[in-house]
């Protein structure tokens, strides 16, 4: 139970600390302290099982069919770790509540702070490899919003960016190493895979999965050429930066590179690569924290380098190096954190850590003082200190491990020079601060901060102290216990001892104890001459290169984008098209389908309608530019000649709504067209071969678009019809459908459920028509043309209103008439509508047909005039309908039948005899009703604008009143 | 006899139809009338939904074969008549569906649904057409149900009117009537090489074709799978997605964000069954392998580029997709379930964040005035009585930056598929299964999987680079920020769907599970077929009079 | 006798054809909209016949619904054509 | 009389048409037809405010034979003008009749009949003065056009609705 | 007849995607009439064309399915008819509200001057 | 199907050629005339005797169809009696409107 707690327990925190008060400084540190420190008590509880040799194992069950699994595993290695998480952690709670201000918003830091912990807990726990990753991606986005806690300091979103995209990066390499590892092992639980080494190793996909796990781990540590994060992230508050970079997050990397030593490493790969970089970073971190003007800058480099000395040290192939490298991480831990600490403290203290100001703070905080000299001491490794020791290790495996010719010369050599390095910069940090004539110029008067806020700093001032002292009893138990963890029971002998005689390391120590102090003096004119900048190594500014970097993927990918999509129609139309093309005859390529089956006959009368429809539509491409109208007309005729064409190929149903829609359409489209200024001929935008070029494109593709969809049609229309749908609809239409016409039993009955939508989309269009109408703005000139045009016309409707039942003049008969035909098309479209079932015709040709009455009305009589008579409220309609059309079907649930079903009943009535009432005839109502509404209420609403705009052309007043309340009187009755 | 249960499949087709028919009799102004019949309309089908969904999975005992719902409409035999199928798939579908539709609708509360009128009955239609489209069984009923979905989209993304949402409403309704072309063609190119338009028949008819009809079969699969691509925003064709979406009124572009997967489930529903008698090459393969590939890197490279937080949601989309499109083109079936699940999760994803952008735009420059946007149009004095009344925009809770920011930061982890959340899940499911599929040899399979994995990792760091880039110009930048009005009716429905990733991570052994049965039964659609045919025998054929 | 009638059919559609070529010529002439309008009325008028007569040479009845509503509405696209030629929109005010 | 039967004209015009339509006589559809036709009347009764009356079916019988004589013989004329082609001399040309008849229905029954004629075409009636401007394709003698037009139609279509 | 048909529908197909391929929206939505007869008239051919033999039945008489045309795609016709006004008018009122407030009837809503 | 008898099939036929001819000649009319005020006298002629000609055709032959007597081809007539006037008098008289605007 307790390993999950261990996991749990801060991310329950993190929430109860994001939801407390703002000011809640104490509380926050309470609970947070309390968490780690229970956290660090289940640790602590579990170790005599683990110091027994066992591997604790917790099992949640999350997603088994993909083999991944909670599970929490706690081996000696990850006990080591788990301690140092949460015992570091309390005491960086204690430091956070000192160094906070009052005024910062805690709940957040806090929140994180646990979040962090926490993710950094299942890191170490995690017995599933992805689980790990998953907790491992946790510490990236914690540790993210960590950095930017003050993200009111652009180098602190900076630093947060950089840390999050490098680790991120890193996170995504690590996942697909991982994957490739499970799917090598077949298993994700780490205890398998530790035990399969062999067989990863074997594998010829053992390179990448090397090259992706080192990238996770390389980038998490900062480790060369990834290490231009950290520096960067010392934005962070300081009790981050003591936490993440001293004992957790970065350590993170070399924790998951030792963690799979057993299972990566000892091959020349693993040695170039992770010592490679280990050296890497030891000497770049080295030599570049010796010019660091800013307090935390030297710690970040110096932490790169101390990574790097891990890693190289991982690197090495060797047991006893791996031993070393534990070691180190511990002390590492230790001492850095202590440091910056105590930078957090001077600079809360003074209100700067620049070294170039800060000077002689050793008389004014004398206490910070010498816990800074001892842990800075420790970072040098000087004896009687931690450091020393683990890096007479060091020393002692660059001269015995590798005994290749040229390595055994130059990593001594390297290790050398990065040790002198090593102390050259722990020296600056003390002296430059510590030592030397007290600064004036500081923003604050510094001394010694509180008590408890030195005493993290003092507690592990003490553990350097202890263990460089005690190391067998200290530390010795838990060193082998860790060890025991990765390398199994054959651990090679190794003693941690202060003195191990006089010998070849120790001689080295004291070189780079010397070498360091003389470098010191070597580059003193450098600090002066060039503060805080690295000589060399200031060319390859790790940020500077990001956000090149960055900037770079932001315009290639800017004009990578530009370059593959368009804002403009045409060309995705044109994709369309063309990829329709291409597609669509590529399963033709292989050829074999181009068989006539059947002769065609060839009817004259049939060619000659179809040069007609041809000649139509071509002339209506043609002219539909600059001559709307004529094109307009001459798509009319394209109409009419396809309506015809279904009449000729028995489709009447067909032709009667072909044509009551033509109709419809060209009067809608009319009606637009008022809106639509005419087209003047402006000069070409492009050059004339331009527009060539594009035309002749165009027409190219139309003409295969064309020939091919007239192939397609030729080559069905000479096939043999499948055996289909179309015969059982034959024969059932009449026994089972009740009615003669097969096509409007198909639309009611058998296939009534596409009615149903069909309907639907026509009435969800009218509303949107209407709703969009409704903000209508039209383009100035065509209110001003309007004007225009109504000064040509002498006589006629302007002064109509209410008094006059007619227009007079030209209007006069045509309105006459017209009002005589709207009672005698209602009948008519009655007429089809109650027949439709047995004859051609229907709902839908009905309502169109009612519809156009009432057009028609409108068209003759001008909309005032209608409306204050009559009382069409097409919204009711389409609505009506669409419940009439609903309710129909769901009539069939009352005979336990299934939607849509037909039932009828027969009433005897005493003069008109039987009568056969369906279902269906209620639902093709339902349809007439819906057409009726949707398209008048479409072309009323068009209609209306005129109306609307009418009024604000000055010329019209005498209708203004008129206008404004027949404009009520329509949204009211409309709305 | 038919039970209640037996007649659950048409009602979520039926009951918004009602519904939205309903409202067009009540007046805009009777806002809690619609608004309560909206609700009462949308928790029905969440029921309905819901109650499918465990008929499906077996736990409601049911009669069904195979646990397949079969719905005859107007008591047609099925490949005759009109059949509405409930399967797994479509169940799932369903609810998501209706559940990213009910955060939607709690958001439009807000005030959106008073921007233009009608706005409730076209958001009832939307989720029937939506319905319709993944429970039909017959392939022209397929394309009513898009043609409804999309003349719902059309009015809603215009609603509230304005010069860019008709601007980019225009290239949406063009491309997607040119869509609706190439599906008549190729419907009907179909029904006239095969004779049937019911898609279980097809999948046994399409197997009978001799050579030559053979051929127009696959040309007319190809147009029929250009049209689905194109619905399913696959590159190059869908240069009108991120301007439209983002034009979109913000609940408008959340619902927005499942119909690309519409396109998507009709090529998985196609291709499954048309697999036993060799599916055609736009229905999974190389093809589908091929284009979603080129998609996912437009999407990540829309994503790098892009600054307009709305559009940066829209290239999310279509990264989405692509990954969909990539995976589904890999051979087997293990990439399905998956796949089904990165599908479930960004959905949900996608839809939260158009949702939060629009919350986050109003901590940008002038604060809540929103409206300036939304109301662009408003040059006519008549309107201005209507619609918007300041009642409800809502007091500004304290924690709203909070809150913002942390939705922010979730989706952002979701979109880019990080860790904890259901991307992760999805997008680790995905690579896994990608790599069962290699072998040690760079060719065939192997090479596609490898290409999907790397291309998933590169697509997720760069939207971990764009959104942490956003999200830093967003909440850390400016010195103007204010803190938002945000109403409760905002809050709720991004929480609901972003609880609803977390919850599918929490649960995503049992619903990894169901859905892997669910694309073993893709795998085998026998299943489907046999339900559907089957049914026709089962039922006595009543006279219909 | 069926041949007669036929034969008669066949003349009438190529007569129907042949005078809706002359008034769709007329519509692409034009000269001045009003022509091309009334060339479009012609071609109505003209195809009802041309319908009417297939009624007549396929013996079915159905044919003449299509006429009728011919007859009833296809004046009612060219005189809204017509409406505005002459007053600038179809609907007015 | 006129007041109250203003329906009868229509409904049994519309009556007719459905008859014709329904293609069966039977009470059935008798019923239906009358059922409907008057609905139809009523429903339609705001927005046809005018009624038109006619009476004297024997005029109406007149009037319509003579029609169809006119059209008949316009029909030559105008066929042999096409046949002929720029050979024809052709005058066309506008001529102005004053009119006497004021009911609306008579002066669209008129209009119709001018129109439906080949040969003439009605092109405007003047607002107040109700003068008819007239198009004729052949304007040889101008009385006898004013002849056909006042005696033959409008006389008796005054008959009708007058 | 069928190779009238056939290219019938080509020519109009082919002027409509010209015209769909046009930049301004009169010239799109002719277009798209074009088209969508085109298509109407290809689902209707994919029933095959048959002269004289509408799908109405007479009652009482045997039915002989070979002497009827399909009235399958007839009613997908009739649908996608329907359809096809739908859009076309609500396409309509898109491009004048475009025009409106654009001030151009350029489908992108803007001149292009480069 | 069964024969027509003579009766009816050769006045059909003459009926049928009628018909045809004087559309035709009304749209050729159409052609020919020079300007609009003439060519909108033409087409009549396929609106009058060109569609009597044809419906007394059709009555012939449905008659023979369903051996009872059809009168229902007259309404096509009366509609096209009513509704032809209504786009004639609209397009006169833009026409000439059109002539006055171009006058001034």
């Amino acid at each position: 139970m307790p390993l999950v707690l261990i996991v749990v327990l801060p991310f329950l925190g993190s929430i109860l600390a994001a939801i407390l008060p703002h000011n809640a400084r104490n509380q926050e540190s309470w609970l947070a302290g309390i968490i780690a420190l229970v956290c660090a008590g289940l640790v602590l509880y579990t170790a005599p099982a683990v110091f027994s040799g066992e591997v604790l194992v917790q099992n949640i069950s999350w997603l088994p069919s993909m083999g991944v699994n909670m599970t929490f595993r706690m081996d000696g290695f990850a006990w080591l770790f788990a301690l140092l998480v949460t015992v570091m952690g309390a005491l960086v709670v204690l430091y956070a509540r000192y160094y906070m201000d009052p005024a910062d918003p805690v709940p957040r830091f806090f929140s994180f702070f646990l979040a962090f912990m926490g993710s950094m807990l299942g890191v170490v726990l995690s017995g599933n490899v992805i689980q790990l990753v998953i907790f491992w991606e946790l510490t990236s986005l914690s540790s993210f919003m960590l950095i930017a806690y003050w993200h009111h300091r652009q180098d602190a979103r900076r630093g947060a960016r950089m840390a999050l995209t490098v680790t991120a990066a890193g996170g995504f390499c690590l996942l697909a190493g991982m994957l490739m590892i499970g799917h090598i092992v077949g298993s994700y639980e780490l205890g398998e895979i530790l035990a399969s080494g062999n067989l990863i190793r074997n594998h010829p996909w053992y390179i990448p999965i090397l090259v992706l796990v080192s990238l996770g781990a390389l980038t998490k540590s900062a480790q060369f050429p990834f290490h231009f994060w950290l520096p960067n992230a010392m934005a962070a508050p300081t009790p981050v930066s003591a936490y993440l970079h001293s004992a957790t997050m970065v350590k993170a990397g070399v924790f998951i590179l030792a963690r799979f030593w057993p299972v990566l490493a000892s091959t020349d790969q693993w040695f170039w690569i992770i010592g490679g970089a280990g050296m890497s970073s030891l000497l770049i971190g080295a030599f570049a924290a010796t010019f660091q003007q800013d307090m935390k800058g030297v710690l970040a480099y110096s932490t790169i380098s101390h990574l790097g000395l891990i890693t190289l040290l991982l690197g090495m192939n060797s047991d006893l190096a791996l031993i070393a490298a534990i070691f180190h991480m511990i002390n590492h831990a230790i001492f850095k954190a202590s440091l910056f600490m105590a930078t957090g403290i001077v600079d809360h203290e003074t209100g700067t850590r620049d070294m170039g100001i800060l000077s002689g703070l050793r008389k004014l905080m004398p206490i910070t003082a010498t816990l800074a000299i001892v842990a800075a001491a420790a970072m040098a490794g000087v004896p009687l200190l931690n450091g020393f020791l683990s890096k007479e290790m060091f020393f002692s495996e660059t001269l015995f491990v590798n005994q290749t010719s040229y390595s055994s010369y130059l990593l001594p050599t390297l290790a050398v020079v990065a040790s002198s390095f090593s102390v050259a910069y722990s020296l600056r940090f003390i002296t430059q601060v510590f030592f030397g004539k007290p600064a004036t110029d500081l923003p604050r008067k510094p001394h010694d901060p509180p008590r408890w806020m030195l005493f993290p700093s003092a507690v592990l001032v003490l553990l350097c102290i202890l263990i460089g002292i005690f190391p067998e009893q200290i530390i010795g138990s838990i060193l082998q216990l860790a060890a025991t963890a990765i390398l199994g029971n054959h651990i090679p002998t190794y003693s941690l001892a202060i003195w191990h005689g006089f010998n070849l390391p120790l001689i080295m120590s004291i070189l780079a104890l010397v070498g360091g102090i003389a470098l010191l003096y070597v580059f003193k004119p450098l600090f002066q001459s060039y503060p805080g900048q690295t000589p060399v190594l200031y060319h390859f500014d790790g940020r500077k290169t990001f956000d090149a970097v960055m900037n770079g993927i932001d315009s290639i990918s800017y004009v990578l984008l530009e370059w593959f999509s368009s804002k403009r129609l045409q060309p995705q139309v044109l994709w369309i098209i063309v990829i329709t093309l291409v597609v669509g005859m590529l399963p033709l390529l292989g050829g074999d389908w181009l068989q006539v089956k059947q002769p065609s006959s060839f009817d004259p009368v049939f060619a000659i309608l179809w040069i007609v429809g041809g000649a139509c539509a071509i002339g209506a491409a043609y002219l539909a530019k600059y001559n709307r109208f004529r094109a307009l007309a001459l798509s009319g005729g394209a109409g009419l000649i396809t309506c015809v064409t279904f009449a000729w190929l028995s489709a009447p149903d067909l032709a009667l709504t072909q044509l009551v829609v033509e109709t419809v359409t060209v009067v809608l489209i009319l009606l637009g067209l008022r809106w639509l200024p005419r087209r003047v001929i402006e000069e070409s935008q492009i050059t004339p071969l331009q527009a060539f070029i594009r035309r002749f494109r165009d027409l190219a593709i139309a003409i295969c678009g064309g020939l091919g969809l007239s192939a397609l049609v030729y080559i069905m229309l000479t096939r043999d019809k499948p055996e289909g749908l179309s015969s059982f609809f034959l024969e059932k239409a009449l026994p089972e459908g009740g009615g003669n016409n097969v096509v409007n039993v198909i639309l009611v009955d058998f296939r009534g459920f596409d009615t149903y939508g069909e309907i639907s989309v026509l009435g969800i269009v009218a509303i949107t028509v209407y709703a969009l109408l409704r903000r209508f703005r039209p383009p100035q000139e065509s209110i001003h043309a309007l004007e225009n045009r109504h000064e040509i016309q002498t006589i006629d409707a302007n002064g109509l209103t209410d008094k006059h039942s007619l227009p007079k003049g030209i209007l006069l008969t045509p309105n006459v008439l017209g009002r005589l035909m709207l009672p005698v098309i209602t009948l008519i479209s009655l007429y089809f509508l109650l027949r439709g079932h047995n004859l051609p015709g229907g709902g839908f040709v009905g309502g169109l047909i009612f519809a156009t009455g009432i057009i028609l009305q409108y068209m003759l009589s001008g909309i005032h005039w209608v409306e204050t008579r009559s009382r069409v409220r097409p919204l009711y309609w389409i609505s009506i309908g669409m419940l009439i059309a609903g309710s129909s079907s769901m009539i069939a649930w009352w005979v336990d039948q299934p939607f849509l079903s037909a039932i009828s009943w027969d009433i005897y009535l005493p003069v008109i005899g039987k009568l056969h009432l369906s279902s269906v005839i209620f639902f093709d109502i339902g349809v007439y009703a819906l057409v009726v509404g949707a398209t008048t209420l479409m072309l009323v609403a068009l209609a209306h604008q005129s109306l609307r705009f009418y009024r604000k052309a000055p010329s019209a007043e005498a209708e203004t009143n008129a206008g404004t309340s027949t404009q009520l009187n329509f949204s009211d009755r409309v709305n | 006899m038919m039970g209640l249960l037996d007649h659950l499949p048409i009602l979520p087709v039926a009951v918004p139809m009602m519904a939205g028919a309903l409202m067009l009799l009540l007046k805009d102004s009777r806002r809690k009338s619609l608004t309560g019949l909206a609700f009462l309309s949308v928790f029905i089908q969440f029921s309905v939904a819901v109650t499918l969904l465990f008929m499906t999975a077996g736990s409601i005992p049911n009669d069904w074969n195979n646990h397949i719902g079969v719905y005859l409409l107007g008591n047609w035999v099925a490949p005759f008549g009109i059949v509405f199928v409930v399967d797994k798939l479509s169940a799932v579908m369903l609810v998501l569906t209706i559940v990213l539709g009910i955060s939607a609708l709690i958001y439009s509360t807000a005030f959106w649904d008073r921007v233009g009128i009608h706005f409730h009955p076209l958001f009832q239609f939307i989720l029937m057409g939506l319905n319709g489209a993944f429970l039909t069984g017959d392939l022209f009923n397929l394309f009513v149900f898009f043609e409804i979905f999309l003349a719902a989209s059309y009015g809603l993304l215009l609603h509230g009117s304005g010069s860019r949402r008709v601007s980019s409403g225009l290239h949406y309704i063009t491309v997607n009537l040119i869509g609706a072309f190439l599906l008549l063609i190729s419907i009907s190119l179909i029904y006239g090489v095969t004779g049937t338009l019911n898609m279980a028949d097809l999948g046994t008819k399409a197997g009978m074709l001799d050579a030559e009809n053979r051929k127009l079969f696959e040309t007319a699969c190809a147009i029929l799978g250009i049209a689905f691509l194109v619905k399913a925003a696959a590159w190059p064709l869908n240069f009108w997605l991120p301007n439209a979406y983002a034009a979109a009124c913000a609940p408008v572009a959340a619902l927005f964000a499942i119909m690309t997967k519409v396109g998507i489930y009709a090529l998985v529903r196609m291709g499954s069954l048309l697999l036993p008698t060799g599916a055609p090459a736009a229905f999974g393969g190389e093809w589908m392998y091929a284009i979603g590939l080129g998609t996912l890197l437009f999407g990540t490279l829309g994503i790098l580029a892009e600054k307009n937080t709305g559009r940066l949601v829209g290239y999310s989309i279509i990264m989405s997709s692509g990954t969909l499109l990539t995976a589904l083109g890999m051979p087997g079936v293990t990439l399905t379930g998956p796949s089904l699940f990165y599908l479930i999760s960004s959905v949900l994803t996608t839809g939260a964040f158009f949702m939060l952008v629009e919350l986050i735009k109003r901590t940008e420059s002038f604060g809540s005035n929103v409206l300036s946007v939304s109301f662009e149009a408003f040059g006519l004095d008549e309107d201005k009585t209507s619609d918007y009344s300041g009642d409800v925009v809502g007091v500004a809770i304290p924690a709203a930056q909070a809150f913002l920011g942390l939705s922010f930061f979730t989706c952002a982890i979701l979109i880019a598929c990080m860790p904890p959340f259901s991307g992760f899940v999805a997008k680790f499911a995905l690579l896994s299964s990608a790599l069962e599929l290699t072998d040690n040899n760079l060719t065939g399979p192997s090479m596609s999987a490898w290409l999907l994995v790397i291309a998933m990792l590169a697509s997720g760091l760069a939207t971990v680079i764009a959104l942490g880039r956003s999200g830093v110009r967003l909440f850390w930048n400016s010195d103007t920020l204010q803190t938002p009005k945000l109403s409760i009716r905002e809050a709720v429905p991004v929480s609901v769907l972003l609880l609803s990733c977390i919850a599918l991570s929490i649960f995503a052994g049992p619903v990894m599970d169901f859905l892997a049965d669910t694309a073993s039964s893709l795998d085998d659609p026998y299943q489907y077929i046999n339900a559907v045919i089957t049914q026709a025998s089962n039922k006595p054929i009543p006279g219909g009079q | 006798m069926n041949l007669i009638l036929t034969w008669a059919c066949y003349f009438a559609l190529c007569c129907f054809s042949l005078a809706t070529l002359c008034a769709f010529i007329r519509l692409l002439k034009g000269a001045t909209p009003q022509d091309r309008v009334l060339g479009l009325d012609t071609m109505y008028i003209n195809c009802m016949l041309l319908i009417l007569v297939l009624g007549m040479l396929y013996r079915t009845s159905w044919y003449f619904d299509i006429a009728l509503l011919i007859s009833l509405l296809g004046f009612v696209s060219s005189s809204a054509l017509s409406k505005f030629l002459l007053r600038g929109e179809v609907i007015e005010p | 009389m006129k007041k109250l039967f203003f329906w009868f004209p229509m409904t049994a015009f519309l009556l007719l048409i459905w008859m014709l339509l329904a293609n069966a006589i039977s009470i059935g559809q008798f019923t239906l037809g009358s059922i409907l036709s008057l609905a139809l009347v009523f429903a339609s009764q705001r927005l046809r405010p005018l009624h038109g009356h006619p009476k004297k079916t024997l005029t109406i019988l007149k009037l319509i034979f003579m029609v169809i004589v006119d059209i008949a013989y316009s029909n030559w004329v105008v066929g042999i003008l096409i046949l002929k082609g720029k050979k024809a001399h052709r005058t066309p040309g506008f001529i102005n009749i004053p009119l006497d008849l004021r009911d609306p229905h008579g002066l669209a029954m008129l209009s119709c009949i001018i129109t439906y004629t080949p040969g003439t075409v009605w092109s405007g009636l003047t607002e107040d003065d109700y003068i008819l401007r007239l198009h004729v394709l052949n304007l040889k003698e101008e009385s006898e056009w004013l002849y056909t037009i006042k005696n033959r139609y409008e006389a008796n279509l005054m008959e009708i609705f007058e | 007849m069928e190779i009238i048909y056939s290219l019938a529908i080509g020519v109009l197909a082919g002027s409509g995607i010209w015209l769909l391929l046009r930049p301004r929206t009169f010239q799109v939505i002719m277009g798209l009439t074009l088209v969508s007869y085109a298509v109407n008239l290809f689902i209707f051919g994919m029933g095959r064309l048959s002269v004289g033999s509408p799908p109405i039945i007479e009652a009482g008489t045997v039915v002989d399915v070979s002497n009827y045309a399909d009235p399958v795609p007839q009613a997908l016709v009739l649908t996608a008819i329907v359809i096809g006004f739908a859009t076309t008018a609500l396409y309509l009122v898109v491009l004048l509200a475009l025009r409106g407030l654009s001030n151009t009837d350029h489908v992108d809503g803007t001149e292009y001057n480069s | 199907m069964n024969d027509i008898s003579a009766w009816i099939a050769i006045p059909a036929a003459i009926f049928l050629v009628a018909g045809g001819l004087i559309t035709l000649i009304g749209s050729i009319g159409l052609l020919r005339f020079e300007d609009f005020k003439s060519r909108i006298h033409a087409p009549t002629l396929g609106n009058t005797f060109g569609a009597m000609f044809t419906l007394l055709a059709s009555i012939l032959v449905s008659f023979h169809l369903a051996d009872r007597v059809f009168f229902h081809e007259i309404l096509i007539i009366v509609f096209l009696f009513l509704t032809s006037p209504v786009t004639a008098m609209l397009l006169m008289r833009s026409y000439i409107l059109r002539l006055e605007r171009i006058d001034k």
